[in-house]
């Protein structure tokens, strides 16, 4: 947060950068995970996943993989968008997920689509959203916040309106998505979806490098010649594409689509990139960070249920639990820049 | 000496005619004009807000002009962005220098290089370019694949240039962006450029350094208050040139400048000094004692310690040595709020980020350090803080429409007297400016400069961190220089010059402290 | 996320002057006066204009429209309904224009709830204690949250959201998971439309509200603290260097935020009737709409005053829309249309050619 | 069907609570929904079948959907309990089931509680499980899930803990779903592995889930259609409407539609969202109120909202119309009570978590004893409170601000009740 580091109080960059400037960064473990910003979230993930397994002797790895799904896919959405810099996030990614959940249900598996084809389909229509979210933020310059809580609401009610009650779409191609198509779990190949969107545009062509920048410092980026708007805007159009995935899984997990999701994962999607070690102001982290902290974060509650914690302290526990895993991370990440 | 008139020479790569720009009640631009030739390197001079910096955002697509004609290559030429004045070769490296932090060198250096969506293009080719410039600019080039927040001024700097050079760019626009090299970069740099200008690029400088201008420049444009007064052959001279962009006058007016002579200010009562600090962890430790009513400038090449010292002075890093003496007491500076209450006042360098609050009104952004004097039976009087104010609008001469305007209204210059006024109404003993006339009009700086100098008749003690030498030249009683991270000498008023100081800036024969 | 916001409405026309004189201009020349455009927006920075007027229009039409609209009763319930909205969202509207955000409102709103629910009639202990006791333990619950969040720099979105959870879980373990009698006679009567004020025909909550949008704008305004707190929004670095401690700042608001909650829980717990741990459910965003919509940015500027005509707009609009049989689903549509319209008027960011 | 519903009216004190209630009450918390029984497309099941076809003031008769003709074998005194049902009624997977002949291992998958009938229904669940323990009939501890951020809640998240049930190795489970259909394939393969999943209160369509169920139609039809009938089928009507999004409710506001559609006379001036949530439903009804100065004779509401209703009209001093208190709560009967001295006079449907969990959990323990049920779901009729019974659901000294339910009244779904659900009961 701008509001505690403090240009003319804290230290200038370092005493001798030329000599850290000549020699290439030490392969220590702290700057490994100065450079892997994931690896806490990832490292308290498999903790809880020790524990889970643990606690609970059949794990079934399948069902907990399509379980974990929606929310990692709702984490993963909220990337590119706080990624893409100030104060870029995205509220409306979870009546997103509904939305595209309730299309298929409503509209495209009664004309007959439903197999895989809807994927790509909805897939489109949430990049679409996401576009219009994005062009409002970019060419209305206004703030990001204001304008995804704007469509949070604008697709809530979109949604009540498409289904009024809830649809329910049995026996489906998506049903795999709970299952496993062939040998691999159907979770893991609904978050490989989003992975591989994201992989496919951030690795293969320069936008990776284009969205980080950015993110990091636009007016550079913009005197340097790079579309700064196009980019912003193709943020949330790929946060839109990934979202309308999550809301394919929603349906194969519970064979039905209902409007009531809408605002499930609108904050512990926030809450698990936030987890993952993303600095909310942009430039950094990847989409392994959402990864890692959806997937802990869902361990933590699978864990709490397998202990049969009694309800009134749940979310006692849970909340402390919470704060605990992102000031633990804090404090690492500001060792981290100390140590640099 | 002749001064050309503006006529379109047949070959001309870039033509600019009667820009004017202005920013909401602020004229950036009267009437602009600039004509470059093929394989010539062309200086752009002129005082800090006569509007170099706005051309130059014109010239790269940041900013549109309100009225006036570019061409370039005889075609009209009119940027919406910087990407088209990219795509039109015209590359620009702006004053501050601007890198993404949080990205590798090799990434900051083909930034923009190629548009969204491509297929990212893995040659090696790419890297061998980089190395290749960094080489040629630098002794010990960085590695291409570390943070470029990790490093230091002067490198990134000409990691900014190298960008543009890699681009290999029909016009290369340099805003003062030499102002941040060491010395040994620089002269490479110049070689480079000259290579390069051999080979057709036509290169425009932005720069104070009238040697650097010497040692490069085929011909001088000369700018004043937003307008192009001259455009000059390489065989300008110095007064000439001075009283083109001064339109007269000195920047300190004789008026102003008292030489408080050395005699008279060694025995004035010590009020603050430093012992034995060091600015940077390994580096030599500093002593300098503060008299009061002198004027102390502090100088160097940007990033080379006079930063840390004054917010050693303002009680931040090894405060050890650092006491404030009032009369025979003393007290140690250990942190800011220390500071504060022991009559040192800070004014910071960046104005927008440090300074001022956006959205608060003039009156607002002058009273909130000292909002306590306006409580009135609990409750802020506004009627108290303009009282206050009213002392310091006429002794800084700020010009404003009313007190309760939003303080962005007001020029830059006027900002940073708002804020100066801020610090003096705590009734300072000690005042420290951190560059407080980067950026501002030659009006308000002659103000500033006489309300600095009354002050310190009034026994206030003024130390000011400045980048420009003239100021230094011919504002300060005397002036503590720094090198590489440590006080390298210390100039006394009657020995301070242009050329003694930028020696001194490179460790030359120094007169040591 | 909001940390980022630069003076986003003083930016559109204003800001451009700064870069000019920063990046080197002359501003020997002063342009002749600004346009009627630049008049009212500027008009519409001091003051919610827009917001007002489409309050007024939508209240006019309402009254045009429909019968008995008019009628004190009317009036009385709907001012009610703004009174309960809008002081659930003081608190909102402080930690805002600090760039921050508080997501455990609802937890506290339970708190406060459960309180005088639940625990009105323990022996030996005088509500009134009881109630101090909540609060004060909202109090310290908040301003931990606001120092971790400044001392450690973590978004405040998770950790108010968790210690949101954290409040509801504790009342729901204090309360041994029961949600008691209902609220007490007195918590009623506070904001039932028919009761009056000291024979003022005004329900009570109603007038807290006023004396709180008094007293809070006084605070905000014209008070040292209120200063200080502006400041800290404003310019978190410039506000430290002029000797500010924005983590006191930090910490108190979030104290502040919370406590508010937790009496807000009171009264709704008395408007409820009776209370589960949802009853702060729906006051969360509708806080965080009623502060964006009255035109409050991150870090300000913005007000108190503002939020209250956001209150006032929402809940005009959805009272009108009730009255015309539109259902939930447009309802929440014309919400997310009316941010975005109001916001459109001048809520705008700098441009990114400003900043170079 | 006028006078028998007076007789029933009379003669049975039946407690009954609404289905819808639990599911609903859960549903609302955190946002989140669930959905109750079914919702094929657009909700509204019962369209299919014949329109209503009745006088004002009478409960529109619609034969069941029972593809398997499981309700047809069951007497015909049992058979009206199926009247105009929302969802399908299929035949039960586990009819031929042979006794487990060992103590039990038992699942329990819940929703967070957050009002008293959850809470109840939780405390009887884990009570008769102690009390089985002691017979011998299940054995170790009841293995619990619950959602650990009610903000979350989804119905995926629901069945995330119940496979880890299955996994677990239950013999069965006690379900409280949250969306009835969204359980459906998860059912579906455990009884595969011949784990008997009992849902109480929503439907779960699959043959291998045994359904304790409340009827949502009638449950709000039956109140409605005597209201209307006390209104001698005239006056204005508001209808306060619950969590949109749920089937139980479009099943509830068919209900409602088809009584009226009976009655002329009787006008709908308009509908407010409730969601099942009595302070809401009192902020949406007062902002309703003030556009609409007319009269109003009659508010249905969907169900457990009565408090609300109540509330608001007390709060902005109009008179209270006949208020349709299905799935009533001792609030609502307290203000009822309160208005009765003047005259007042409505009805409603009662009834409380503690019977429902005994009958619940009993029925598991039969199927697991090999008892053979011959219907999938189990229901009843829902039995409507008339100022002649009010006393009986009434807690002593009940408050209109008081959170408690209502009183038992006669046991919901008694041992011989459900016996004859069963081909073989006697075992028990």
């Amino acid at each position: 947060m701008s509001t505690t580091n403090h240009p003319a109080l804290t230290p200038v960059p370092d005493p001798g950068p030329q000599t850290t400037a000549t020699t290439a960064p030490r392969r220590s473990l702290r700057s490994l995970f100065a450079r892997h910003t994931y690896l806490f979230a990832l490292g308290l993930a498999l903790a809880l996943l020790v524990a889970n397994l643990v606690n609970q002797p059949n794990f079934g790895a399948t069902s907990q993989l399509a379980n974990l799904a929606p929310l990692g896919i709702a984490a993963m959405a909220s990337v590119p968008s706080i990624m893409s810099g100030r104060g870029g996030i995205d509220l409306s990614i979870s009546p997103l997920m509904t939305l595209s959940a309730l299309l298929y249900a409503t509209q495209l598996h009664p004309i007959g689509l439903g197999g895989y084809v809807a994927l790509p389909v909805l897939m489109v229509t949430g990049a679409l959203v996401g576009t219009l979210t994005g062009l409002l933020i970019v060419v209305g310059r206004l703030q990001p916040i204001v304008v995804t809580l704007a469509m949070f609401f604008v697709l809530t009610g979109v949604d009540l309106k498409l289904a009024p009650s809830p649809t329910t779409v049995s026996g489906t191609w998506m049903a795999n998505f709970a299952g496993s198509m062939g040998p691999v779990p159907g979770g893991l190949v609904a978050l490989a979806i989003p992975v591989a969107v994201w992989l496919l545009i951030t690795r293969l062509t320069t936008y990776g490098s284009l969205l980080r920048s950015v993110g990091g410092n636009d007016v550079t980026a913009f005197t340097s010649g790079v579309p700064v708007g196009a980019v912003r805007v193709l943020a949330y159009a790929m946060g839109g594409a990934m979202a309308a995935v999550g809301g394919l899984v929603l349906i194969g997990l519970a064979s039905t689509a209902e409007a009531g999701t809408s605002s499930a994962y609108t904050l512990i999607a926030i809450a698990a990139v936030a987890l993952g070690g993303i600095p909310l102001q942009g430039g950094g982290g990847g989409i392994a960070n959402a990864l890692a902290g959806a997937a802990a974060i869902y361990l933590l509650q699978s864990l709490l249920g397998v202990l049969q914690v009694s309800q009134t302290w749940l979310q006692v526990i849970y909340g402390a639990l919470l704060i605990s895993a992102v000031l633990f991370g804090a404090i690492a990440a500001r060792e981290l820049k100390a140590g640099r | 000496m002749a001064t050309h008139p503006l006529t379109a020479e047949p070959d001309t790569v870039l033509a600019v005619d009667g820009l004017r720009k202005h920013f909401g009640p602020t004229v950036a631009l009267r009437n602009a004009g600039l004509r470059l030739l093929p394989g010539e390197v062309h200086a752009l001079v002129g005082e800090n807000g006569s509007g170099k910096s706005t051309l130059v955002k014109i010239l790269s697509g940041v900013h549109r002009p309100d009225v006036g004609s570019m061409e370039v290559g005889g075609r009209p030429f009119a940027p919406r962005m910087p990407a088209q004045a990219l795509r039109a070769g015209i590359d620009t490296v702006f004053q501050e220098v601007l890198g993404v932090e949080n990205r590798t060198v090799l990434d900051n250096l083909w930034l923009g290089a190629d548009g969204l969506l491509r297929p990212v293009s893995r040659d090696a080719g790419r890297r061998a370019k980089a190395e290749k410039i960094l080489t040629a600019l630098l002794v010990t080039p960085p590695p291409l694949d570390i943070p470029f927040g990790a490093l230091q001024l002067s490198d990134r700097q000409t990691c900014c240039i190298t960008r543009s050079l890699l681009r290999d760019p029909k016009v290369l626009i340099l805003d003062e962006a030499t102002s941040a090299l060491d010395y040994d970069t620089r002269t490479r740099l110049f070689s480079l450029l000259k290579e390069r200008a051999a080979q057709g690029m036509s290169i425009v400088l932005i720069t104070h350094r009238m040697d650097e201008i010497r040692e490069i420049a085929d011909r001088v444009t000369v700018l004043r208050s937003g307008e192009t007064v001259a455009t000059l052959d390489a065989d300008w001279d110095h007064d000439e040139m001075i009283r083109l962009m001064t339109g007269g006058a000195h920047l300190v007016q004789d008026t102003v400048r008292v030489a408080a002579d050395a005699a008279d200010t060694a025995e004035r009562p010590v009020v603050q000094r430093v012992r034995g600090s060091r600015l940077r962890p390994g580096g030599a430790p500093c002593d300098a004692v503060f008299r009061q009513g002198e004027i102390v400038g502090l100088a160097g090449l940007e990033g080379h310690g006079q930063d840390e010292f004054l917010r050693l002075l303002l009680g931040h890093g090894d405060t050890e040595g650092v006491v404030r003496i009032d009369g025979d007491r003393e007290h140690r500076v250990t942190d800011p709020r220390r500071a504060r209450d022991l009559g040192i006042a800070y004014v910071p360098r960046d104005r927008r980020g440090e300074s001022i609050l956006p959205w608060f009104s003039i009156l607002d952004n002058f009273a909130i350090a000292t909002a306590g004097q306006d409580v009135r039976r609990g409750l802020l009087s506004g009627r108290s803080a303009e009282k206050r104010f009213g002392h310091y609008v006429e002794r800084l001469n700020i010009k404003y429409g009313r007190t309760s305007d939003a303080i962005t209204t007001l020029s830059g210059g006027n900002q940073q007297k708002v804020v100066i006024a801020r610090w003096l109404a705590s009734q300072p003993k000690v005042l420290l400016l951190n560059d407080p006339t980067r950026g501002i009009d030659v009006g308000a700086k002659r103000d500033l400069y006489r309300l600095l100098r009354e002050l310190s008749r009034l026994g206030l003690t003024v130390v000011m961190l400045s980048s420009e030498v003239d100021e230094h030249v011919e504002l300060m009683d005397r002036v503590l220089v720094f090198r590489e991270g440590s006080l390298a000498a210390e100039l006394a008023h009657e020995e301070l010059s242009r050329e003694r100081l930028v020696d001194a800036f490179f460790g030359g024969a120094a007169v040591t402290a | 996320m909001m940390t980022t916001q630069q003076d986003s409405l003083s930016a559109a026309e204003a800001a451009p002057g700064v870069d000019a004189a920063t990046s080197g201009a002359d501003s020997a020349e002063v342009r002749p006066t600004p346009s009627a455009g630049q008049w009212l927006l500027s008009l519409q920075r001091r003051f919610p204009l827009v917001q007002v007027l489409l309050t007024v229009a939508v209240f006019a039409w309402g009254a045009a429209t429909m019968p008995g609209f008019l009628e004190p009763t009317s009036i009385r319930s709907v001012l009610v309904l703004c009174a309960l909205a809008g002081l659930a969202s003081i608190g909102q509207t402080l930690v805002v224009l600090i760039r921050g955000i508080d997501l455990s409102l609802a937890g506290f709103i339970v708190v406060g709830a459960v309180t005088v629910t639940r625990f009105s009639d323990v022996p030996g202990v005088p509500l009134p204690v009881m109630l101090a006791v909540a609060v004060a333990c909202g109090a310290t619950a908040g301003g931990l949250v606001g120092y971790m969040c400044h001392r450690f720099a973590i978004h405040p979105i998770i950790v108010t959201l968790a210690a949101g959870s954290i409040a509801v879980g504790v009342t729901a373990v204090l309360s041994g998971g029961g949600y008691g009698a209902g609220a007490p006679g007195w918590a009623t009567r506070l904001s039932s439309p028919m009761s009056s004020t000291f024979g003022i025909p005004v329900p009570p909550v109603v007038v807290i509200w006023v004396l709180a949008t008094a007293v809070v704008s006084v605070l905000l305004h014209r008070t040292l603290p209120g200063r200080r707190l502006l400041a800290t929004g404003a310019g978190p670095v410039a506000a430290d260097l002029a000797h500010i401690s924005t983590r006191k700042v930090w910490v108190t608001v979030y104290a502040i935020s919370a406590a508010l909650a937790v009496l807000a829980g009171v009264v709704l717990a008395g408007f409820a009737g009776n209370v589960d741990n949802r009853l702060g459910n729906p006051y969360l965003f509708l806080s965080i709409a009623a502060v964006v919509l009255g035109g409050t940015a991150f870090g300000g500027p913005g007000s108190y005053t503002r939020t209250t005509v956001g209150v006032l707009l929402l809940t005009v609009v959805s009272t009108v829309l009730v009255g015309m049989g539109f259902q939930e689903a447009d309802q929440q549509i014309l919400n997310g249309v009316v941010i975005l319209a109001a916001m459109a008027v001048y809520g705008r960011e700098r441009r990114l050619r400003d900043q170079v | 069907m006028n006078r028998s519903t007076h007789r029933r009216a009379r003669t049975r004190v039946v407690a009954s609570s609404s289905g819808i209630v639990l599911t609903v009450l859960l549903a609302g918390c955190g946002g989140s929904s669930g959905s109750v029984g079914n919702g094929a497309a657009g909700g509204g099941t019962t369209e299919a079948k014949g329109k209503a076809s009745a006088d004002c003031g009478q409960v529109p008769t619609i034969a069941p959907k029972d593809p398997d003709g499981a309700v047809k074998e069951l007497p015909a005194e049992l058979q009206k309990a199926y009247n105009a049902y929302g969802e399908e009624v299929f035949a039960s997977a586990w009819r031929d089931r042979k006794a487990l002949g060992r103590p039990a291992k038992v699942g329990f998958s819940y929703l967070p509680t957050s009002n008293a009938y959850a809470a109840a229904v939780v405390k009887q669940l884990e009570a008769s499980f102690a009390k089985a323990k002691a017979d011998g009939l299940v054995k170790g501890k009841l293995v619990k899930r619950i959602m650990t951020d009610p903000a979350t809640m989804t119905p995926a998240e629901q069945i995330r803990g119940y496979n880890e049930l299955v996994d677990s190795g239950v013999d069965v489970i006690y379900v409280t779903p949250l969306s009835g259909d969204a359980m459906v394939a998860a059912v579906d393969a455990a009884g595969k592995k011949g784990i008997v999943t009992v849902a109480l209160s929503s439907t779960i369509r699959s043959k291998y889930a045994v359904n304790v169920a409340e009827n949502s139609y009638l449950n709000i039809a039956e109140p409605t259609a005597l209201v209307a009938e006390q209104l001698k089928g005239k006056g204005n009507v508001a209808v306060v409407r619950g969590f949109q999004g749920l089937s139980a409710e479009t099943i509830g506001y068919k209900a409602v539609k088809d009584v009226l559609a009976a009655c002329p006379d009787m006008k709908v001036i308009g509908e407010v969202n409730g969601a099942y949530v009595p302070p809401v439903a009192k902020g949406e009804l007062l902002k309703f109120l003030s556009s609409h100065p007319q009269k109003i004779d009659m508010v249905a509401q969907l169900g457990v909202m009565g408090s609300g209703v109540y509330a608001a009209f007390e709060s902005t001093g109009r008179d209270t119309p006949k208020v349709v208190d299905a799935g009533a709560s001792a609030s609502s009967l307290a203000s009822w009570e309160k208005l009765a001295a003047d005259g007042y006079e409505t009805a409603g449907t009662g009834g409380n978590g503690t019977q429902q969990a005994k009958a619940w959990f009993d029925v598991g323990m039969l199927v697991l004893q090999g008892a053979g049920p011959k219907v999938g779901t189990i229901t009843r009729e829902p039995s409507v409170i008339t100022k002649d019974n009010l006393a009986d659901y009434l807690p002593q000294g009940a408050k209109p601000s008081d959170l408690g339910e209502v009183k038992d009244g006669e046991p919901w779904m008694p041992e011989e009740y459900l016996a004859q659900f069963f081909d073989n009961p006697a075992k028990n």
